[in-house]
């Protein structure tokens, strides 16, 4: 059992909750209200991982979302989550974590003979060498780089847990509850302002909970429970734990609350983590600073720490991770460490400062720790745990200190990351040595560190201040505020960026592995563009962002190219400002749930009848229907298309697109959208319309029928309805408003079942009786009409897409699937067999008209064979740019029927077409085969294609060439309908 | 004769997880159109409303009318007219009550309708639509032609227990059953 | 981005769908010249801009938007229809 | 200095004290043959073969921010040839072949790798459309393999073969398309042009193009007038913008394109994947990052960042395809200006204003382009007639409607 560094005493943490947990595979003990971080420090375990590029040992650095070092793979098998920071897990009971990017344990890392090749493996080596043989690079230098890549790994599994959105809307979103944070919500939220408070810890509190400063006569943590519990009990007040926000977007904040996180397993129905989507007016953001490390030379020692995590570790969690501590700071902040570290019973070895001017009351802070001033730490040692510092004093002299652990503070960086991702940009602040930010989203306003008000009563005064503030702009007036009295405390950033010493890497970005002479190097070759930088050396991109090292490396940069910080710029902040799960983004959206499922009204019944069921966007359509005893589906689509030319079959078509036309000009508007005329179409008549693109290719197809003198209906395809309708608005609403036109989709109202083949007047007959009059004489071709039969309305279109005596009958949605049983029943005499998209696109090939794979934007109509529709007597949408010369060039491939010369060959689509004897060239590309089909009629395969100058090929044998699917074949070109060819056979 | 048999479009609507967080039922046998007004015939329109239904045609997105007959501002000129008195042929004789002035068309088979109410139910709302339904933002009376879950949805807003009531295309019935009991497990969803 | 529709009140951008530059129109079809300077080219400017939005999953309307494409400040919205009507 | 192993470890062994800037930072002249507006991959590509396949000297790349600072900086890295229409395929594939040697021909190691581009279909319409599309790439020179469910799982057996909204049922495999470390293409392409006499400039921003009689004669910049012979526009998302300086309105709109890309995960993904039935592709960088993407914003914008409903769009196309990324988090997302034209397709060409060419209009495709793009328009520049392989990406395409469309969407840029 190792040593136990908790304080029997003192912190946050609930000693009456004991939690075992394991980390790699060893069992621990811990508390509620303990991170991994601090419950494995309690435990005496430092050294948790290695680096990225060296695989040097490391210790957990900080106390929060900053950490570069301690990363574990949290859980096991599919819920594995590599790359966690144990800064920010929540401690649960049977917690199972695991060390990263080391084997086989941080302890004993073979891969730890990459620090042998160290000044070999500088900052871009790669980019110099590796290059020969050029082969040599995918073969063996790639993947060996690829295998030491990355730090955890992905189970492989599907993720088992939900994730879920949720949508806010509120006066101010208060970002971070710390000081600052927590003034501004109850002062917005006592003035009546709905406030969301967003805080990505588990407690509210920030800096409060690692300090023993007074606020209004109570320790600090006190006061953030008692400000808790007074917005708690404000009803406009939402406060979102454990949630950070990431991002700010135009006109919203997007946040991710860990929901079950800190749960082992999520219970049912509770998503592992929900994605905010944040709409508010106001917004403070007072996310805190972060403290920056100091550059020297073997700084990346475990027990090497940020000396405000020592604190936070202390206060917060009852820890303190060393026996004999020493600081390193160039900040009044590090002395401050060391005092509360004092307090909480730590020994301080001693106080480093490289500063030489240092005040009274801060060097008291100390107490009796010896100081060094204008000194700075140059060396240290210990493998696995720092053993020893080695001083240099103000005079060069050096001198050994033992230590385990070191605590480093150079100041502070605020966090203004979301600030700065609509454009805004981070100015340095010579006064603050901080970059800050004065040009942030709309209604943000900065408060508390992130502001650079680094005392505790700057922070308390100027949230209050903000959330007054907001609350005014939201109109509730701006209130006085009672002052809240905090502890005072001295507080100045004097940086150093940089400290020579001994030869050992000094490491300026702890995960990447990017060292001070990295960035000398980047500089010397010349990048010396801060961005350049980054993505020369990786810099900064690493899992925290860059938030321990951003600030460090680009000074070190400007010192290197003679220029000021404020010169030299900092990188431009991106979102996500923390690392977000990819699956909280697509929420339920993700697996079968990926796009909703739409079905039609006779969907069970199709099932019942043995459907396969295919995608068709989001319908599912029967693609076939399976009888007894088939096996493969082209036998089930041959019988269906067998029985439909021979006797009668339905079909349900419900999911073209049908758009009701009202008003007295719809006409007038037909004729403006499709090529061909439509004001003359009379009451009860359909008429098949092609309408265009302004740019003349072909848009869509389909019928339209005047139901009466002011109603029309259009159906379009399945693929194209709501471009449809969209188009068709834009044409009224924005090109023609004085029309009287009025419409809506009726998709969803009406079911509609295709009846064909020969016998389908007698099936109708059987269903309607004497309802409704369909001969031939009073309901011929293109006939429509409303009909009731009892108290259900009936539509009935007599179109055809198969080429057979065929109709439409449409009846509401609700009754769909009766009405697809009823023709299933009035047909069984007649042996009706229900059909699918297969057949239905057997019969159209066979038919010779046009679908999708024509319809496909880059044709004309003249392409397809319906050149002579396009009216010259108006104007029609696409009409002027059709008369382009490409689109009315002869040689363009057009509309051809195919079919095998060897008749036992199969055709396949996307064929391309040459003249028979050429060899495949780009220039001799004649077209490709757009449709194929089995024909059973024909008993082979048959073909549409678009082949150059088609029309006059009847007739002449060509080449179909397929090398995907090593296919060549000759070809015969012939007309596009192949069945009935003068149409005698609808008409009947 | 014909004789069809009617399904709703939430046949399928049940019991999820424990608890009455959401309550939902199914609106059944409600007639539903679409009413657009012909061109330049919004204020006849709006008297003739005024004149046969006693209600003011709302001028934006919202609804006013009775238990029986509501009117609901979908859009410019466009509204949704809900009638649960279950008078047959209602649409018909809608259709002749405004002819000339508007355009009607029939859409009762073409939603489903649900129902909502219960303690959980904005935050269940809130899952699926970026619209503020608070209640200072969104009055009863309310309407939003908007979508949950990429799906579009017509949902207004009842009374201020509160209650919702939301039309969701027919053929999506299935998957919006699933947004709903997925957002609402956690709470219960009841069915009545 | 939010954009506040005319009719509905404000609402997501992913709410409606995007056509471009709204300072265009069409025009006679005789005229072919013009015609291909209405399908195809672009002012594309820096800054303010004037353009179509459909609010395809709300209410139907076609929208005149301004926009300033470098900020992405929505600044105003109409409703096209009373714009072409009037 | 030429790198290799032997030069690293001499420095290595010097403490690397001898290494010198890679290019050298320029200062403006007052005057040269060429001046290439845009110091992207395009621009310094350009500039590069000038130099190096048209023996030209005395030429300078003007870049108003710094080099590699536009979407050679800022992309999902993916290099292939896989397109439908000849004209983009002859181009690409030319680039393809370019990517092969380019790592030997310029001395820097780029990380060209041909680890495979497969699009994966879920319908029999989009198997016919990739079989064109595969047969097309055949005709044109390039490789491609159709393959079924089975083909794809063997290669990929983590998909989301069995929970599918829209099953996968096959995929159009290019195993020569892979990734490329982007902005070492930028710095290697300004090392070999800088190395062969060419000015790089940066921090230099064009803010008027000079013409007189019709003609182009140099430009005014922030840092002073250059007098140019001719002068080539390569500033994609800026195309318009800069166009105007010469009086012309072009067949574009900038929009943002966003990427994204995770933490650094132990290999999983060897390849390059589309989805097909969304808007999602992906690969793992070779330091560990999964770096995906997907559609545009769909708006005109020079904001170089983008919204949540994409992002959101993306990772819902991810977890339909690959519910195995769940756990896994996005660590950075950006968004890059792309110039959307009116066909999809780009624009090599002289204008209408002697002397200034233009190479615009890559929508998504300028990074796969770059070594392509930057060939054929030091040709365009030098010989001031189109290379072969791009004699039909022509300003007067769209005029006289020998458009090259890939997806029939017509002339709305945000639906290429």
């Amino acid at each position: 059992m190792s040593i136990s560094r908790r304080l029997a005493s003192g912190g946050l943490i609930d000693r009456s909750k004991p939690i075992n947990f394991t980390f790699d595979g060893k069992t621990y003990g811990g508390y509620a209200g303990d991170t991994l971080a601090s419950a494995l420090l309690a435990n005496d375990t430092m050294l948790v991982g290695r680096s990225f590029k060296y695989h040097r040992p490391r210790g957990i650095f900080s106390a929060g979302p900053e950490e570069p070092n301690a990363l574990v793979t949290l859980r096991s098998g599919a819920r594995a989550e590599p790359n966690t920071k144990a800064t920010t897990v929540e401690l649960f009971d049977g917690l199972d974590a695991s060390s990263q990017n080391c084997w086989p344990s941080p302890n004993f890392d073979l891969r730890a003979v990459h620090q042998l090749a160290g000044p070999l493996l500088n900052a871009g080596f790669y980019y110099k060498t590796f290059m020969w043989p050029a082969a040599f690079w995918e073969k063996f230098y790639e993947p060996a780089i690829r295998a030491s890549a990355g730090l955890g790994a992905l189970s492989g599994l599907d993720d088992p847990d939900t994730y879920e959105k949720s949508h806010a809307f509120c006066d101010l979103l208060v970002i971070g509850a710390g000081p600052a944070g927590l003034a501004a919500a109850l002062a917005a939220g006592r003035a009546g302002a709905r406030v969301i408070v967003a805080e990505e810890d588990f407690v509210l509190g920030g800096r409060l909970l690692s300090d023993t400063a007074q606020i209004d006569g109570v320790t600090a943590a006190s006061w953030a429970a008692l400000a808790e519990a007074e917005l708690g009990t404000l009803p406009n007040v939402r406060i979102l734990k454990r949630t950070a926000v990431f991002g700010a977007y135009d006109g919203e904040y997007g946040a991710i609350e860990r929901v079950s996180d800190h749960l082992p397993v999520p219970p049912p129905f509770m998503p592992r983590q929900r994605l905010w989507k944040i709409v508010a007016k106001q917004c403070v953001l007072a996310a805190g600073a972060q403290e920056r490390p100091l550059v020297f030379p073997g700084n990346d020692r475990p027990g090497i720490m940020l000396a405000s995590a020592l604190r936070t570790y202390a206060n917060r969690f009852g820890v303190v991770p060393g026996q004999r501590v020493a600081i390193f700071t160039t900040s009044d902040d590090g002395w401050r460490s060391a005092f509360e570290l004092q307090k909480a019973g730590a020994e301080i070895a001693v106080v480093v400062d490289a500063r030489t001017d240092v005040s009274p009351e801060v060097r008291k802070l100390a107490g009796n720790a010896p100081q060094f001033l204008g000194a700075h730490v140059s060396d240290t040692s210990g493998y696995r745990r720092l053993t020893n510092i080695t001083i240099t004093d103000s005079a060069g002299q050096t001198r050994s200190v033992a230590v385990d652990t070191l605590g480093v503070s150079a100041g502070w960086s605020p966090s203004i990351g979301i600030a700065t991702h609509l454009g805004g940009k981070g100015s340095w602040s010579e006064e603050k040595s901080a970059f800050l930010c004065s040009d942030t989203p709309p209604g943000m306003q900065i408060a508390g560190a992130a502001a650079a008000q680094w005392s505790l009563a700057d922070a308390l005064e100027h949230g209050a201040l903000a959330g007054a503030k907001a609350a005014s702009h939201v109109g509730l007036g701006l209130q006085a505020q009672k002052p809240i009295l905090a502890s005072d405390e001295a507080s100045c950033n004097n940086p150093v960026w940089l400290f020579a010493g001994s030869r050992r890497k000094a490491f300026v970005d702890l995960q990447n592995d990017v060292t001070a002479t990295d960035v000398a190097l980047a500089a010397q070759e010349g990048f010396r563009s801060v961005e350049q930088l980054k993505r020369y050396t990786t810099l900064g991109m690493a899992t925290d962002q860059g938030k321990t090292s951003n600030v460090n490396g680009l000074a070190i940069l400007a010192g290197e190219i003679k220029k000021t910080i404020a010169e030299t710029g900092a990188t431009r902040a991106r979102p996500p400002h923390v690392p977000v799960a990819i699956g909280a983004f697509a929420g339920l959206h993700s697996g079968k749930h990926f796009k909703p499922v739409r079905l039609t009204a006779s969907h069970a019944a199709s099932a019942a009848a043995g459907a396969t069921f295919v995608e068709a966007g989001q319908w599912m359509r029967a693609q076939w229907f399976n009888a007894p005893g088939e096996t493969d589906w082209l036998t089930s689509v041959t019988r269906e298309v067998k029985a439909v030319r021979s006797s009668v079959g339905i079909c349900d078509v419900s999911t073209l697109g049908k758009i009701a036309l009202c008003g007295s000009d719809v006409g007038t508007f037909l004729d403006r959208v499709y090529i061909n005329t439509f004001s003359t179409l009379p009451v009860g008549k359909v008429r098949y319309g092609v309408m265009l693109r302004e740019d003349g290719f072909v848009m869509d197809d389909g019928t339209t029928a005047r139901l009466s003198a002011d109603h029309y209906v259009m159906t379009t395809t399945t693929v194209n309805a709501g471009k449809v309708m969209q188009h068709l608005e834009y044409c009224h609403q924005v090109l023609w408003p004085e029309l009287d036109v009025q419409m809506v989709s009726v998709t969803e109202q009406w079911a509609q079942v295709a009846v064909a083949g020969p016998q389908s007047r007698e099936l109708l007959q059987v269903l309607l009786g004497d309802a409704f009059d369909i001969s031939n004489e009073v309901f011929p071709y293109l006939a429509c009409a409303e009909f009731r039969v009892g108290n259900i309305p009936l539509r009935l279109f007599r179109v055809s897409f198969s080429g057979e005596l065929a109709y439409e009958i449409a009846a509401p949605a609700g009754y769909g699937e009766a009405l697809f049983n009823a023709l299933m029943q009035a047909g069984k005499a007649l042996g009706v067999t229900p059909y699918g998209t297969e057949a239905l696109s057997v019969m159209r090939i066979e038919k010779g008209h046009v679908a999708g794979s024509e319809l496909n934007g880059q044709t004309v109509a003249c392409d397809l064979g319906l050149g002579r529709m396009m009216s010259v007597k108006k104007d029609y949408i696409g009409r002027t740019m059709a008369a382009r010369e490409a689109l009315i060039d002869p040689d363009r491939p057009t509309l051809v029927g195919l079919r095998p010369v060897d008749r036992s060959q199969r055709l396949r689509n996307g064929s391309l077409l040459f003249a028979r004897g050429v060899t495949p060239a780009p220039d001799n590309n004649a077209g490709f085969i757009t449709s194929t089909a089995f024909s059973p009629g024909n008993n082979h395969w048959i073909g549409l294609g678009l082949l150059a100058r088609g029309p006059e090929r009847h007739g002449e044998i060509i080449r179909a060439w397929d090398p995907v699917r090593s296919g060549d074949l000759e070809l015969e070109v012939v007309d596009p309908v192949f069945v009935d060819a003068e149409g005698a056979r609808l008409r009947a | 004769m014909l004789d069809l048999a009617h399904i709703s479009a939430f046949a399928e609507l049940r019991s999820i997880g424990d608890g009455r967080g959401v309550i939902a039922r199914e609106r059944r046998g409600i007639a539903i159109a679409t009413v657009m007004a012909r061109k330049g015939q919004g204020a006849a329109l709006a008297a003739a409303v005024k004149e046969q239904f006693d209600i003011n045609l709302p001028r934006g997105p919202h609804g006013s009318g009775s238990d029986a007959t509501s009117f609901l501002g979908t859009g410019p000129g466009r509204w949704l007219v809900t009638h649960d008195a279950g008078t047959p042929r209602f649409v018909v004789s809608l259709a002749q009550q405004l002819d000339g002035l508007a355009s009607v068309v029939d859409q009762s088979d073409g939603v489903g309708l649900l129902r909502l109410t219960g303690p959980a139910l904005l935050d269940v709302l809130a899952k699926g639509v970026a619209v503020d339904l608070s209640a200072a933002a969104f009055p009863a009376g309310s309407v939003a032609v908007t979508q949950i879950a990429h799906m579009g949805v017509t949902l207004w807003k009842v009374d201020e227990a509160p209650t919702f009531h939301i039309a969701v295309a027919r053929s999506m019935a299935g998957s919006f059953l699933h947004w709903l009991e997925a957002s609402a497990g956690m709470t219960g969803l009841a069915a009545e | 981005m939010r954009i506040p529709c005319p009719y509905c009140g404000s609402r997501d951008a992913s709410e409606f769908s995007y056509s471009g530059d709204a300072t265009l129109t069409r025009p006679a079809p005789e005229n072919t010249e013009a015609m291909f300077h209405y399908v195809y080219l672009r002012d594309n400017p820096v800054g303010v801009h004037r353009e179509y939005w459909y609010h395809a999953a709300g209410c139907h309307a076609w929208l005149k938007v301004t926009r300033n494409v470098s900020t992405h400040e929505v600044i105003d919205a109409v409703l096209a229809h009373d714009e072409a009507a009037s | 200095m030429r790198y290799s192993l032997m030069s690293l470890l001499r420095q290595t062994l010097a403490g690397h004290k001898g290494w010198t800037p890679q290019w050298r930072d320029a200062a403006p002249k007052a005057e040269y043959d060429i001046v290439i507006v845009g110091g992207g991959g395009h621009g310094l590509a350009t500039a590069y073969y000038l130099a190096k396949e048209y023996g030209l000297k005395n030429i300078a790349v003007l870049e108003k921010s710094w080099i590699g600072s536009g979407n050679i900086g800022r992309n999902t890295t993916i290099i292939r040839s896989n397109y439908l229409l000849s004209e983009n395929i002859s181009l690409y594939e030319l680039s393809l072949k370019l990517w092969e040697g380019l790592e030997q021909d310029f001395n820097y190691n780029a990380m060209v790798s041909q680890r495979g581009v497969l699009n994966l279909y879920h319908s029999d319409g989009q198997r016919d459309a990739y079989a064109r599309r595969g047969n097309m790439m055949r005709l044109n020179g390039a490789d491609s393999e159709l393959l079924d469910r089975e083909g794809v799982r063997k290669l990929y057996q983590f998909l989301n073969f069995d929970a599918a909204r829209f099953p996968i049922q096959g995929g159009l495999l290019q195993k020569r398309g892979g990734t490329v470390r982007h902005d070492a293409v930028a710095w290697g392409y300004a090392r070999g042009a800088s190395d062969r006499g060419v000015d790089v400039i940066q921090n230099c921003e064009v803010t008027g193009i000079d013409i007189v009689d019709g003609r182009a004669v140099g430009v005014q910049t922030s840092r002073g007038a250059i007098k140019a012979k001719k002068i080539g526009l390569a500033v994609a998302g800026s195309s318009s913008r800069v166009a105007a300086m010469a009086g012309m309105r072009l067949p574009i709109e900038s929009h943002v394109l966003q990427a994204f890309v995770s933490e650094g995960l132990k290999p999983i993904i060897p390849g390059v994947i589309t989805f097909g039935a969304g808007h999602f592709y992906i690969s793992q960088s070779d330091k560990g990052g999964l770096v995906f993407g997907g559609d545009i914003d769909g708006y005109n914008s020079y904001a170089q960042r983008g919204n949540l409903p994409v992002v959101e769009d993306v990772c819902e196309g991810g977890m339909a395809l690959m519910p195995a990324i769940g756990r896994a988090r996005m660590l950075r997302n950006w968004g890059g200006l792309v110039d959307m034209s009116m066909d999809g397709s780009p624009i090599i060409d002289r204008t209408h204003v002697k002397g200034l060419y233009l190479n615009a209009g890559w929508c998504y495709g300028g990074f796969k382009a770059t070594p392509g793009s930057g060939l054929v328009f030091a040709h365009l520049l030098a010989k001031d007639e189109p290379h072969p392989a791009a004699n039909r990406l022509l300003l007067d395409r769209f005029r006289s409607g020998h458009i090259v469309d890939e997806k029939g969407q017509g002339a709305q840029p945000n639906l290429h």
